[in-house]
C-alpha cells in the first residue's frame, strides 16, 4: 500500500520560458519510414501502435522512404509546393495588411501549411471540411480565388459573408469549406451530422473536422467523438496540435494523456498520429482514412504534429510566453523547405525554379491584393450596406426586423 | 378530422412530414424503439425504418450539434430534447450555431431544423421537468419560438415548423399533454377528447407561424398568453366575471404585433401571463412592447402574471404555479387601476 | 485497397427486444480471482487490461477467491447484508408509497444495492460523493437516517431540503453526500472541482463522482476527465453501468468503444472494470482507488458492471422495451443472494438468521415511514411553506423576493 | 488613489481579495503564466503561486463546473471566461447547477464564485466577440448579475462579487478595459488617466452590489443604462441639450428599483440603453417594471434602444453600435411624445 499523502495539484508547465533555451528533446520522434501501415480495414484493436508514434515519410535527405510514401505524380506535389508557398505568401500580405489598418484581426498558418494543403488533395468534390480558421490551405488547394479570400479579410462590398464575419472566416460550399465558427470546437460534431447525413441518404461523400490540441478540451470534442462512435460515419476526425494554444502550452489540455489521437481509443476509432509538417505524410494519411469513410469502415482520427510558429493571431505577442527561437528548434521543420528538398532530390526542382515560383505565386497575391483593395477595406472603398445587416438572420425578414431596418434608413 | 391527444396530434405531425418528405428525419434520447419518454415519436422508427427516427447518445449538444451538419447537409432533422430544462448542454449549438449559420454564411449555409422540447410545471416535476426558457430563446437572433396550446395547434404548428427554412424552436407544454388544464389541481382533469381543440384535421393542415389566435373575445382588457397558459386564463376569467380578450400569441417570435396592439388599442387594460420566472421572462418583453405601441390607449399599467423568481420547486408546486386565483387577481387589480 | 461502397448509418440495438429470449452470452466474464490486482502505483500505462476485464471476487461457491479478495472481518460483511437488505426494502416500500399517492415520484436500486453501499466503506469521514439518484446506498452505509430520506421523499415539512428536490434528490454534507442534481453528469466535474480544492487546501480528503452508463456521453463527462487528467486531484471517478439508460441499451452510448472504462485510457488515467453485483469487488477496487487517492496518485476510474433490474423510475415500464426475464437471465446474480450465500459459507450467517434480520429490517424501515408520515407526505400532513419555496434563493433575499414573497401572503 | 485603467483595477482587486483571503483562487484560459489575454490577472500567479492562478484547458464547462466544486468544497474561486460569448458550454453549469445549489440544498451546499467575462462591441469583434448575454443571466433565479462602468467601480463592485456568498456574474465591457468610450469611433480615444474615475482606491474599497449611481442629474428625462453604454448616454445627452438624469445601473439584479422609480416619477420620461439585442434583452425588463412602477408619472412611452436583433457583425460595426446618434435621437422622440 503506497504512503498517504495530502494531494497537491498538478498544473503541467512547459519545460521553458522566455530567456528559456528551448528544447524538444523530450518529443521522441521516429525516423521517416519506420511505421508500419496496415490496410485501412484493420480492426482498431490492433493498431492502437498508431497513435503513439508519428507517421513520417520525407527523411533528412528529401527521400520518400517506407510504407506510408504515397504514389503521387510529381506534378501534383510540385502543385502542393505552390499551394504552400501561395498560403505563406498570402498570409504575410495579410499580416501587413492588418498592421496597416486595412482590416481588424488576421491568423497565419506559418509552419503549419503542409496539413490543410495536402489534406485537401484527398478529398473530392462534394467532400466537406469543418475547418477551424487556421486550415485556409484547404480553399488555396481547392482553388478558391484568393481575391475572394481576401475580400472576406477586407470585409468590402464583395466579402462572400457581407463584412458579417471576424477577417479569415471564410465560407465556401463550393470548396467543401464550411462555415468557420468563432466558437471553438462546435464543428467538430456538426461534422459528424453532416457525415451521418450522408450515410442516411446513402451518397458517397464525406466530412473532415478540423480541432486545434487546445480546443480537444470542449464539450464539442466529446459529443462528436461519442456520435461518431456509435453511428460510425463517414468522418475524419483531424486534430491539429500545433503545441500551443495562445499562450496554454499543449500540455494543459493533453494532461496525463499520451497524445491527443489516443482520445480515439476509448471510442474504439482508429487514430494516426502524423508528422504535420511532412507534406507527404499529411497525403498519405488523408488518403488512408478517406480509403476507410469510403469503404463504409466509419471515421478515423488523426493528429497531425506540427508547431505554432507565428503568434495565435495579430492580437498575440508569443515573445511573452516562449522562447523566441522556440520555432527554429522545433524538429520537424519547416513543411516547405522538406518538400522543396524533395522535388529537388527527385530532380523535377531546383533552387532558381524555386525562387522564380516564388516571385510569380508573389504577382500573383499582390495582383489580387489590388483587386481586392480597388473594391475597399474594412475602413475606405466599397463597403457591405446596413443593409446587409438585417438580411439572412431569416430566409424571410419577419416584420420586428423590417422595422429595424426602416428605423436605419433602409 | 380526429379526436386526439396533443401526443397524438405531435406524432401524426411527424408522420404526415415523413410521409410527405424523405428528408424529415427524427432523433433523441428514448425516441427510437421506444417512441420517447412521453410517446411523441411512438412507432415512427418502426414505420419508418431506423434511419429515420432513432435513438441517441444522452448527449444534448450531440443531438443538437450533429442536427446542425445534417441539416447544412440538406436533411431536415426534427430532434427532441427530452425536458426543455435539458437543453442547456446543447443551448451553445443552438445559439452560436443553428441560430447564427445562414448569418454567417450569408445564406450559403442554412439550418432548417426543429428542436421539439416538453416544457412547463404541473406535473410535480420539481426545478428540472418544470421549465420554461422560451426568453432564453426569443433573445436570440436567428431563431423562432413557438408554443402550442391544444392538438390542433400542436399539429399544425408542428407541420409549419418542419417546412421552415430555418431553426424553430417548439416548446410543448407537457402539461396540455393528455388534456387541456386550467389550473385547478384540485379538480378532475380533462382529457383532449372532451375539448373541441382536439379536433385534429387530417393529413397536412396547417397552422401558420407569427399568427396569435383570439381564444375569447372581450372589451375589457386583454390578456397575452400562451402554452398552459391559456387555458388557466380562460377559466380565471369565467371567474374574474370580467369581459377579458384572451390571445393565445402560440408564436413568441415572430411575434403577432398586430393582433396585440388591436386588442389593447380596444381595451385598454392588458395582463400578460406565463409560468416562466417573472424577471426577464418573455412577459417582460410584451410588456415593453405594449406600453411602447398602446401607450395612449392604455389606461393601467400592463400587469405581469408569471413564475416566481425562485427555481420550481417540488412540494410548493401550487404556490408556484400561476394558477387561476392569481390571475383573476391580476385581472381584477388592473381594472381598479 | 478496401472496395468503396456508400456509408450507412450504424444504429446499434440491442440482439433481444420483448417477447424474445434474453440472452446474454456475449458478455464475456472471467471467473472470480482471475484478475491481477497491480499495486495502485503502478503507472497506467502497464494495467491498461484492467478496463477490459471484470474484477471479480465471490465465485459461485460463495468464496472470496483471487488477489482482490479484501480482507475484512465477517462483521462488517454482516453490516454490509444488512445495508443492502435495508436499501432493498427502503426501496420496497417507497415504490409502494409512490402507488399510493404519497409521493410523485421514486427510483430504485433493485440489483445495484452493492455498489453504493459497498463503496460506502472504502470512504472516510470529510471524503465527499457526487451521486446520481441511485445510490442512496453511499447514505444508508453511512448511518443516515431512514426518516430523513423519507421526508425527503414525501416532501414534508421535515425534508432537509424543504420540499424542494424531487423525490431521492438527497443531501447531506455530513454524510458526504452532494446535494443530487436533476440534470445528468454535472456532478462530474463538480468532483474534479472539489477535489481539485482538497489538493489546493493539502487537504486530505477525497471526491467520488457518480454516473450512469448513459450518462457518460454528456459534455460534463469529458470536462471532468480532461480536468482530472490534467491536475490529477484526489478523485474517483465512478461509472454505474447498468445496461439501460430509461429504454436506451448501453450499446447507444458506448458506440464502438470497447468499454466504458477504457474511456479513461486516452486520459492516462487509470481504470477498473469490478462485477458490480459482488460486494467484496466493489469493495476491494473502491480501496485501491482510494489509496491512490490518499498517496497522491491522482484520479481513477471505476466502471461498476450491474444491471438495472426495475423500471428506470416509477414513470418508466421496461416491458415496453426488453424482455420481461431479461434481469433472471443477467449473468452476475443478486448482489445480496451473493453475499449471504458467502456469509453463509463462512458460517457466519444462515437462513434462518437472515430471515429474522429481514424481519428486523423491515420493522425499522415501517417505524422511520410510520414516523415520516406522522409528519407528513406530498398531499398530506405537515408540508413545507410557501414562505420556504422562496428561501434560500439567495443566502439573504433580495427586494424583489421580498415583494413576490409579500404577494403570496407571507 | 491611483490612476488605473480597468484592466488595472480589475487585476488590483483580485490581488487584494487574494491577498486578504487564501481561498480565493483564480482560473481560466490563458489566466495564469501569461495573465490573461487582456491582461486582467497579469503577475497573480507569479505572486501567488501555481496552485492559486492557474491555466485551464478551453472548456468553460470544466471551468465553471470545477469552480462550482471548489467552491462547495469552501474555496472562493473567481474564474475568467475569455469572452462572454463563449460562456454557452459553461451556461449548464450555471443556470441548473451554480445557481440552484444553495436552493436544492436548503442552504448545506453553496456555490459562492465569480464568474467575470469580457462582454459588449466596439472592438470590431464580430459576431463571437462582442455579445451581450446580461439578459440570459439575470432570468435565472440565483444569480447576481454585475456591470461595471469605469475602473473604480471595476475593483469596488468585483471586491464585493468576491465577497458574496452566492454566485455572481461579473460583466466587464472590453471596450472600457482601457479607456471610457462615447461611441464616437471617428474621434481619438481617450485613456482612464485622463477620467475622474480613472481614480481608483488602495486596498479593500467595496462598491457595494445593488446600488445604481447617478451620472447626471437631470430633470427632463431618465435614462436607464449600464457599462459601456453609459459614456455613451453621457455624451449623447450633452449632444441633445436635454436635461436628462443619466443612471449607471451598475448591478442588473438585484435592481436599484428605488433609485429607477424615484428618477423616473421625477422627469417623467425614461430611455433604456443597452448594447445586447432588443428582443427580450434586459431594456425589456427594464421597460416592463418602469411601466409598472412609474406609469401615472410617465408623460411617454419608455423607449428602448438597444442592439439590432441580428448578430453582431464586423464591417458594421458602427451601424450595429447604439452609439450616441441613436441615443440622440431617442432622447428628442421621448421628449417628442
Ligand atoms: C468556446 C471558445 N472558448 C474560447 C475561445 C477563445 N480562443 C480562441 S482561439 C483559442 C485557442 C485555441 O487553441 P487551439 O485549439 O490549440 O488552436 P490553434 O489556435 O493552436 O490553432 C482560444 C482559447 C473561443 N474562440 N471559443
Ligand atoms: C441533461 C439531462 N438529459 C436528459 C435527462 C433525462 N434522463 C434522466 S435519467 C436518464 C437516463 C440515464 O441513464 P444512465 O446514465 O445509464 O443512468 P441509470 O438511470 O441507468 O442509473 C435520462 C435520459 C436528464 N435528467 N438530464
Ligand atoms: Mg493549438
Ligand atoms: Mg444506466
Amino acid at each position: 500500500m503506497p504512503e498517504e499523502r495530502a494531494p497537491h495539484l498538478n498544473v503541467p508547465a512547459p519545460g521553458i520560458r522566455p530567456g528559456g533555451e528551448p528544447d524538444f528533446t523530450h518529443v521522441s520522434i521516429p525516423a521517416a519510414g519506420e511505421v508500419d501501415r496496415p490496410a485501412p480495414d484493420t480492426p482498431p484493436e490492433e493498431m492502437r501502435d498508431l497513435a503513439f508514434t508519428i507517421i513520417r515519410v520525407l527523411n533528412r535527405k528529401g527521400e520518400a522512404v517506407g510504407p506510408w510514401a504515397p504514389e503521387v505524380a510529381p506534378e501534383m506535389l510540385l502543385q502542393g509546393l505552390r499551394d504552400m508557398v501561395k498560403l505563406r505568401t498570402y498570409d504575410a500580405r495579410m499580416m501587413t495588411a492588418q498592421r496597416q489598418g486595412k482590416t481588424s484581426f488576421y491568423m497565419q498558418h506559418l509552419g503549419e501549411e503542409a496539413i490543410s494543403c495536402a489534406f485537401q488533395r484527398a478529398l473530392r468534390k462534394g467532400d466537406m471540411n469543418f475547418p477551424t480558421y487556421r486550415q485556409a490551405g484547404l480553399l488555396i488547394a481547392a482553388g478558391y480565388p484568393l481575391v475572394n479570400m481576401m475580400n472576406q479579410v477586407y470585409s468590402n462590398d464583395a466579402d462572400p459573408v457581407r463584412g458579417r464575419q471576424l477577417p479569415v472566416f471564410y465560407s465556401s460550399k463550393q470548396h467543401g469549406f464550411f462555415s468557420i465558427s468563432g466558437n471553438l470546437a462546435t464543428q467538430y460534431p456538426q461534422a459528424v451530422g453532416w457525415a451521418m447525413a450522408a450515410a442516411i441518404k446513402r451518397e458517397k461523400k464525406l466530412a473532415a473536422a478540423w480541432i486545434g490540441d487546445g480546443s480537444t478540451a470542449e464539450s464539442d470534442f466529446h459529443g462528436a467523438l461519442v456520435f461518431a462512435s456509435t453511428y460510425k460515419p463517414p468522418v475524419i476526425l483531424n486534430i491539429v496540435n500545433n503545441q500551443w494554444a495562445i499562450s496554454t502550452f499543449q500540455g494543459i489540455a493533453r494532461g496525463g494523456a499520451g497524445t491527443f489521437a489516443a482520445r480515439g481509443h476509448g471510442f474504439g476509432i482508429p487514430a494516426l498520429r502524423v508528422d504535420g509538417n511532412d507534406y507527404l505524410a499529411v497525403y498519405a494519411a488523408a488518403q488512408w482514412a478517406t480509403e476507410r469513410a469510403r469503404a463504409d469502415l466509419g471515421p478515423t482520427i488523426i493528429e497531425f504534429v506540427t508547431y505554432r510558429t507565428g503568434g495565435h493571431s495579430t492580437s498575440d505577442d508569443p515573445s511573452a510566453y516562449r522562447p523566441k527561437e522556440e520555432g527554429l528548434a522545433w524538429p520537424l521543420g519547416d513543411p516547405i523547405l522538406r518538400l522543396k528538398a524533395h522535388l529537388i532530390a527527385l530532380g523535377v526542382w531546383s533552387e532558381d525554379r524555386h525562387t522564380q515560383a516564388e516571385a510569380e505565386i508573389k504577382a500573383e497575391v499582390v495582383a489580387a491584393q489590388k483587386e481586392a483593395e480597388a473594391i475597399g477595406t474594412l475602413h475606405t472603398g466599397r463597403r457591405p450596406s446596413p443593409r446587409d445587416m438585417f438580411e439572412d438572420v431569416f430566409a424571410e425578414m419577419p416584420p420586428h426586423l423590417v422595422r429595424q431596418r426602416h428605423e436605419v434608413g433602409y | 378530422m380526429t379526436r386526439m391527444t396533443m401526443i397524438e396530434a405531435i406524432r401524426d405531425a411527424h408522420a404526415v412530414a415523413m410521409e410527405a418528405d424523405d428528408d424529415v428525419i427524427v432523433m433523441g434520447e428514448d425516441v427510437g424503439f421506444f417512441g420517447g419518454v412521453f410517446r411523441c415519436t411512438a412507432g415512427l422508427q418502426q414505420r419508418f425504418g431506423v434511419d429515420r427516427c432513432f435513438d441517441t447518445p444522452i448527449s444534448e449538444l450531440g443531438i443538437v450539434g450533429t442536427a446542425v451538419g445534417m441539416a447544412a447537409y440538406g436533411l431536415k432533422p426534427v430532434v427532441e430534447i427530452q425536458f426543455a430544462d435539458y437543453m442547456y448542454p446543447g443551448y451553445d449549438q443552438i445559439v452560436s450555431e443553428a441560430a447564427r449559420l445562414r448569418y454567417r454564411s450569408a445564406g450559403e449555409f442554412t439550418c432548417p431544423m426543429v428542436v421539439r422540447m416538453p416544457t412547463g410545471g404541473g406535473i410535480y416535476g420539481a426545478q428540472t421537468h418544470s421549465q420554461s426558457p422560451e426568453a432564453l430563446f426569443t433573445h436570440v437572433a436567428g431563431l423562432k419560438t413557438v408554443v402550442p396550446s391544444n392538438p390542433a395547434d400542436a399539429k399544425g404548428l408542428l407541420l409549419a415548423a418542419i417546412a421552415e427554412p430555418d431553426p424553430v424552436i417548439f416548446l410543448e407544454p407537457k402539461r396540455l399533454y393528455n388534456g387541456p388544464y386550467d389550473g385547478h389541481h384540485d379538480r378532475p382533469s380533462v382529457p383532449w377528447s372532451k375539448h373541441p381543440d382536439g379536433e385534429v384535421g387530417n393529413g397536412h393542415c396547417i397552422t401558420p407561424l407569427g399568427k396569435a389566435r383570439v381564444m375569447r373575445e372581450g372589451t375589457q382588457a386583454t390578456l397575452l398568453t400562451y402554452g398552459t397558459m391559456v387555458h388557466v386564463a380562460l377559466a380565471a376569467v369565467e371567474e374574474a366575471g370580467v369581459d377579458v380578450e384572451v390571445i393565445d400569441l402560440r408564436t413568441l417570435l415572430p411575434l403577432d404585433l398586430d393582433a396585440i396592439v388591436a386588442s389593447v388599442n380596444k381595451t385598454g387594460r392588458c395582463v400578460v401571463l406565463h409560468e416562466a420566472t417573472l424577471t426577464s421572462g418573455f412577459g417582460a418583453e410584451l410588456a415593453a412592447q405594449v406600453q411602447a405601441e398602446c401607450f395612449y390607449h392604455l389606461e393601467a399599467p400592463v400587469l405581469r402574471v408569471a413564475g416566481w423568481d425562485t427555481p420550481y420547486p417540488h412540494a410548493q408546486e401550487w404556490d408556484y404555479f400561476p394558477g387561476p386565483d392569481r390571475v383573476r387577481r391580476a385581472i381584477e387589480t388592473v381594472m381598479e387601476d
